[in-house]
């Protein structure tokens, strides 16, 4: 009993360290990332003494702005404006962090891990209602922003927040549909037993991820996560032209920190969703608990523990890929107009997503798959 | 472990509850809030029973609650916006057009 | 569901239920509300019924509740006394709750047998699965009588919220 | 016996075409219009041709049977929607479907300029469905639905062109008509269920009515016959009822020549036929249809002679006709009358349709007065015409003498001298009608408009194929029937034996002297018609001032529809306006409505102010009843 307690606060206490590390990362990756795309040389400047540059060590702006950034931010002063309401302003960062966050819980980052006769599922909550618990923490998320822009009086903050929470319950329901269409073709609610449901192969040789099966449901998904995370080009309620900042206009300090930390561990939630659902989770192609089985007959034995090391390094992977991709098309694309942004969830993303149900839900009657 | 008759007995003071907001509070959306706490009071004795009787059907009928609320409240709040635009108020003393 | 955690939980919705009737600014209701709609979710899932529990927050906490707060900002309610209004029905209405609440703790008190303690309940009660067993069979028709509900719901919702210009033609954005 | 058989597919066919012309009708265009509306009665033909050939393969006295679906039940009362097959359903359902097929043929040339030829179809193929039901039912209720469906598809059809108020208000007129007989017939089926539960037996069944038909007291019988054979007066246009038929002329000529002529107004005699078991036990009823028959048949005899519509000559005819077959059914030879049923639908379908394709050819023109001469340019018309004449007037050895020849002498040979003697001289009004008719229209004088007259044309292949197989079936069609003794004698008598009974003669008779008593009856009209009408045609209008009182007395109908008018007609109206909505509605039943109106509106003045439209107050009330009802249920429950 004891052990198993502490089995499991060791997983939380991993995965939370995984999320929060790799969205701190991604800060520094969007900035250099940005800065290759529109070639400049991007964040070099920061250095914790001229030392090293001094005895002409390359500068490790890596490590520099991870650690510059929050300091930067959190000893700046963190300002209330006249007539907020202070408890909810206070509040209302936490209140958007908390469920992306606890949403990892149930992302499945590798297998089973062996450790002499525990068997450890490397995911932090084995939930079978999963699917479930997703859409219900995403739902909640929703009253962070809202609330946020709300308390700080301001007009601005407000018509964020109100652009926030209609473009996020627009969304959800893509998102939604896309999840239910996994769930129907997988016939589970239960993350892992997707994992496990598209290990193996095709064929011989094609991974059974779930993107041959459900193609147009990886991009509602992936589509619908975008928005969910408000970034370009779903960047409308914070859109600084228009709004200055959005909803965080009056933010600043600390609290503006975490707001921006979400905006990261929204990113990397979104791509360890469509890494789960789509792309095998931490399926490594022709790797079985065993170890390899290549397509011609090969096989090389592994044990476990090099199995679930390789396991959760190919999670890894992937989300780190998918974040990627989302730093590419924000600094890509350009940003959506409101009306346009409402007619592509409403009438297009909705419908297609329908339409995608109503199909699955033929073919696997139908066909008796 | 709490047995049913707990939860019962919780739900029956959320539902009063919410009969004291109903009758407490002038704003009507307060008020409208108060019928929405009345319902999932109901909600809560349905699956407290459903749980009690091992069958499915309180779950059921939980769900047909969830629904109708849905409808309930775009329908309720579509009223109140039109109320709001007519009538500058959301007082319910002073909604009073249907008397004789 | 162990005593010590219902019990919390059970002073937390009520704590929550009584911010809803007694905070003075709408917004501040809600999120009463909201909280109240968290926990009740969580008595559910306590209970076994994960799904309608899980339902729960997506549902009501996610979304109804969003359409509140929506209203609440579109009518811009600000902070309001809780005293005035008509005293007699104030009185009438606390005497007539707390009337209530007596009488049905009584019943609570005298529920049959198998409401006293915990009946062992099959491996996938709650499960979607039994869920939508009962829904598609039982309760079919219940069923698709509540869809066609919630389209009039949304056809009615449009047709009042809608706001048309003095020529009658609906017109302005949202 | 019965033998089962998809009989549901004769039904289908039509019931296809119908669903297909009225929703897709007006999208798919003509051509397919008129080869689905068409092709689903052929379909329905074929069907009943493999139907019949089953049929005559088994014994004699058997029937095929198909139940479709229970339609009532209550208690020991049930009924379902069930189909029998046997003789007399053959007949009539190769009659209705053989016909009709080629009458939707004819149509897709008549209606070739109508803009509406989907709505026509729909009902053309309406009508065909609830005809074959009504022939096909097995039950007196199903075939009361056919019974009002055809009533249905008749005032559709009669007011087709409903955008000219005259012929709405004659479909109008054949609706309420027809209403009357509905009343009569409705009421003879609760008589048959009434008697019968009454000694413990609930069934509207033909084969158990007729092993319960004793059950029935003689007097109850004839009530039931009675009743019944109103409604048929007035789906068959009879006495008094036959006012409807002449002007339901205004209709689409096809209608005419489908409804009007060869199977819709044979419903009565259809119907008696079907129910002979009922009729052979009541002697007063059958002594009242052969009367009326026979009444009838001289009547419109006479009224045909006068009147210059050629559409209208027809529909007396086809009233005089009926009265033929009414007779034949009143003295009890069934299958004569259902003979003559037969080669009337073929050769009175012939003479419409060419009546229709002279109409079509003259650009719409129907007065008489108006034609003549249109032999040369009409030549498939004129010989099909003349063929359909001749089998009508009854001139071996086309179809009409046959049957009529067996009405006549089956009368004769029953004791009806009187109602023999009206059909002979009827005889002879047929020839003399007829004969005028086609010596005004074909020959003579051409009266034609010199505007029309280089319009008018032969019609397109469409019509004339109809024509001409109609034409041969109006020679070859009474063959069936032979006198007994010559050839193969009656064959189509004794295959129906089995389902309508056999005439019993009460004394022999040389069926030769008759039939050359009819004959030369026949030919003494036909004499006076060439005399009057092709040899000096002034002699007609010359006769016609000497008698002028008779002759005005024949061309206004002998002023039935005036005597109606002012006996039924305005009585009911004066009725409706002055006592029922004046006396009863306006003052009597709005005094007590406007009274309790006011009683309630003075009792919710005074309480309404409860009503403070403050929601809260409503829901203080609602928890206080609350509080009320625990409080009681907790007093029991702590009791």
């Amino acid at each position: 009993m004891a052990i198993e307690l502490l089995i499991g606060a060791i997983k939380a206490i991993i995965v939370l360290l995984m999320v929060l590390q790799l969205s701190a990362i991604l800060l520094w990756f969007e900035r250099k990332g940005s800065a290759l795309i529109q070639d400049r040389i991007g964040a070099n400047r920061a250095a914790i003494t001229g030392f090293g540059r001094r005895l002409g060590m390359p500068n490790l702006g890596f490590v520099n702005t991870l650690m510059a950034d929050p300091l930067k931010l959190f000893t700046k002063e963190d300002f209330v404006p006249a007539g907020a309401d202070k408890f909810l302003h206070a509040l209302a960062p936490f209140l958007a962090m908390f469920p992306v966050l606890i949403t990892f819980a149930v992302v499945p980052f590798g297998d089973v891990l062996i450790i002499g006769d525990q068997h450890i599922n490397l995911q932090a909550a084995n939930l079978n209602v999963a699917a479930l618990y997703i859409l219900a923490t995403i739902g909640l998320g929703v009253y962070g922003v809202a609330l946020g822009g709300w308390a700080s009086n301001n007009r601005w903050a407000l018509l964020g927040g109100i652009r926030a929470t209609a473009q996020m319950i627009s969304y959800e329901l893509a998102m939604g549909l896309a999840i239910v269409s996994m769930v129907m073709t997988y016939g589970t609610l239960d993350l892992q037993a997707m994992c496990h449901a598209q290990s193996g192969v095709w064929f011989g040789w094609l991974p059974r991820w779930g993107i041959f099966v459900q193609p147009i449901a990886f991009l509602l998904l992936l589509t619908a996560g975008m928005a969910e995370s408000k970034r370009v080009p779903f960047d409308l309620p914070e859109g600084e032209s228009e709004l200055i900042a959005g909803y965080f206009t009056e933010y600043s300090g600390g609290k503006q920190a975490v707001f921006m930390l979400i905006d990261f561990a929204e990113i990397v939630l979104v791509s360890a969703l469509v890494t789960t659902f789509f792309f095998g989770g931490w399926n490594f192609p022709w790797l079985y608990p065993d170890g390899f089985h290549l397509p011609g007959g090969a096989h090389l034995g592994l044990p476990n523990v090099a199995v679930a090391i390789i396991e959760v390094i190919t999670f890894t992977v992937k989300v780190v890929a998918f974040c990627w991709l989302q730093i590419l098309a924000r600094w890509t694309l350009p940003r959506f107009r409101y009306d346009q942004l409402m007619r592509l969830g409403w009438k297009g993303l909705l419908p297609v997503g329908l339409a995608n149900v109503v199909v699955t839900a033929c073919v696997i009657v139908f066909a008796g798959v | 472990m709490a047995p049913p008759s707990y939860f019962m007995g919780l739900s029956a003071i959320l539902f009063c509850i919410g009969v004291a907001g109903v009758l407490l509070r002038r704003n009507i959306i307060i008020i409208f809030m108060s019928i929405e706490l009345m319902l999932n009071a109901v909600n809560l004795a349905f699956v407290a029973l459903s749980r009690a009787w091992g069958s499915v059907d309180g779950q059921a009928i939980v769900f047909f609650v969830m629904t109708v609320a849905a409808a309930e409240a775009a329908v309720g709040l579509g009223i109140i916006l039109s109320i709001y635009r007519n009538r500058e108020t959301v007082n319910a003393d002073e909604i009073n057009l249907m008397r004789w | 569901m162990p005593l010590w955690l219902f019990i919390f939980l059970a002073a937390l919705s009520i704590i929550a239920a009584a911010g809803l009737i007694l905070q003075r600014h709408p917004v501040h209701s809600l999120l009463a509300l909201v909280l109240t709609l968290i926990v009740i979710g969580i008595l559910f899932i306590g209970l076994g019924a994960t799904t309608v529990g899980f339902l729960q927050m997506i549902v009501y906490a996610g979304a109804i509740m969003i359409l509140f707060l929506f209203v609440i900002w579109l009518l811009n309610l600000q902070t309001q006394p809780l005293e005035g209004g008509r005293l007699a029905l104030k009185f009438l209405g606390a005497l007539g709750s707390a009337a209530l609440i007596a009488e049905l703790l009584v019943f609570v008190l005298h529920l049959p047998a198998p409401l006293g303690h915990n009946q062992p309940v099959a491996i996938d009660y709650g499960s979607i699965a039994r869920l939508a067993q009962g829904l598609f069979t039982s309760y079919l028709v219940a069923f698709e009588v509540t869809s066609i509900l919630l389209l009039v719901g949304v056809v009615g919702a449009v047709a009042l919220a809608r706001r048309t210009t003095a020529e009658g033609a609906p017109g302005g954005s949202p | 016996m019965v033998a089962t058989f998809p009989l549901g597919l004769i039904l289908l066919f039509p019931a296809l075409g119908l669903i297909f012309n009225l929703f897709l009708g007006r999208r798919v265009g003509r051509a397919a219009v008129n080869t689905v509306g068409s092709g689903v009665i052929g379909a329905a033909f074929v069907v009943g041709v493999i139907a019949f050939v089953q049929l005559l393969s088994m014994p004699a006295g058997e029937a095929l049977s198909s139940t479709l679906w229970p339609w009532i039940e209550a208690g020991s009362f049930k009924i379902d929607v069930a189909l029998r097959f046997d003789a007399l359903t053959a007949v009539m359902v190769l009659v209705v479907s053989g016909v009709g097929t080629l009458i939707h043929i004819y149509s897709t040339g008549y209606m070739a300029e109508d803009e509406d030829y989907a709505r026509f179809f729909t009902y053309m193929n309406l009508f065909v469905l609830s005809m074959l039901t009504l022939v096909l039912a097995d039950n007196v209720l199903l075939m009361f639905v056919g019974w009002e469906g055809v009533g249905l598809c008749s005032y559709l059809l009669i007011s087709f062109w409903y955008t000219n108020s005259q012929f709405a208000y004659n479909g109008r007129k054949a609706f309420i008509v027809n209403r009357i007989g509905d009343a009569g017939f409705v009421l003879g089926m609760l008589t048959i269920v009434w008697a019968l539960s009454s000694r413990g037996v609930w069934t509207l069944n033909f084969v158990e009515l007729h092993r319960n038909i004793g059950l029935i007291a003689p007097a109850t019988a004839t009530l039931i016959g009675v009743l019944l054979f109103i409604g048929a007066t007035g789906k068959s246009a009879q006495i008094p009822l036959y006012v409807w038929l002449p002007d339901a002329m205004v209709g689409p000529t096809p209608v005419s020549a489908l409804i009007h002529a060869a199977t819709m107004v044979t419903a009565g005699v259809y119907m008696i036929a079907r129910l002979h078991f009922l009729y052979e036990v009541t002697p007063e009823a059958m002594e009242l249809v052969a009367m009326v028959g026979g009444v009838t048949c001289f009547f419109a005899a006479t009224i045909a002679i006068t009147q210059p519509d050629i559409k209208r000559v027809l529909a007396y005819s086809t009233i005089s006709q009926l009265g033929y077959m009414f007779v034949a059914v009143g003295v009890g030879a069934f299958s004569a009358g259902i003979f003559h049923l037969m080669t009337h639908a073929f050769f009175k379908a012939l003479l419409f349709l060419c009546a229709g394709s002279v109409i079509h050819g003259m650009s719409g023109e129907q007065d008489m007065n108006k034609m003549g001469g249109l032999a040369k340019k009409m030549p498939i018309t004129c010989v099909t015409m003349w063929i359909a004449t001749l089998a009508i007037t009854a001139i071996p050895p086309f179809a009409g003498f046959f049957s009529k020849d067996l009405i006549l002498s089956d009368a004769y040979t029953s004791g009806h001298w009187f109602v023999d003697l009206l059909g002979l001289v009827t005889a002879g009004l047929t020839g003399l009608y007829m004969f005028r008719l086609m010596f005004m229209t074909f020959h003579g004088i051409s009266r034609v408009d010199e505007k029309a007259a280089h319009h008018v044309h032969e019609s397109p292949r469409a019509m004339t194929i109809p024509l001409m197989v109609l034409a041969v079936l109006s020679v070859v069609g009474g063959w069936v029937g032979l006198p007994d003794g010559i050839a193969w004698g009656n064959a189509f008598a004794r295959f129906l034996t089995p389902a309508v009974g056999i005439f019993k003669p009460s004394f022999g008779a040389s069926e030769l002297m008759l039939s050359a008593e009819s004959v030369s009856t026949t030919l003494i009209g036909v004499a006076i018609a060439y005399i009057f009408y092709l040899r000096s045609p002034g002699l007609a209008t010359v006769m016609a001032w000497r008698v002028k009182a008779l002759y005005q007395l024949l061309l206004e109908k002998y002023y039935i529809d005036q005597i109606y008018d002012v006996l039924v007609s305005r009585p009911l109206f004066f009725i409706a306006q002055y006592v029922l909505f004046r006396g009863i509605d306006h003052y009597t039943i709005d005094g007590v409505v406007d009274g309790a109106g006011l009683t309630v509106e003075a009792g919710g003045e005074t309480v309404r102010r409860v009503e403070t439209g403050n929601v809260q107050h409503y829901a203080l009330v609602y928890l206080l009843g609350a509080v009320a009802i625990a409080a009681f249920y907790l007093y029991r429950v702590l009791r």
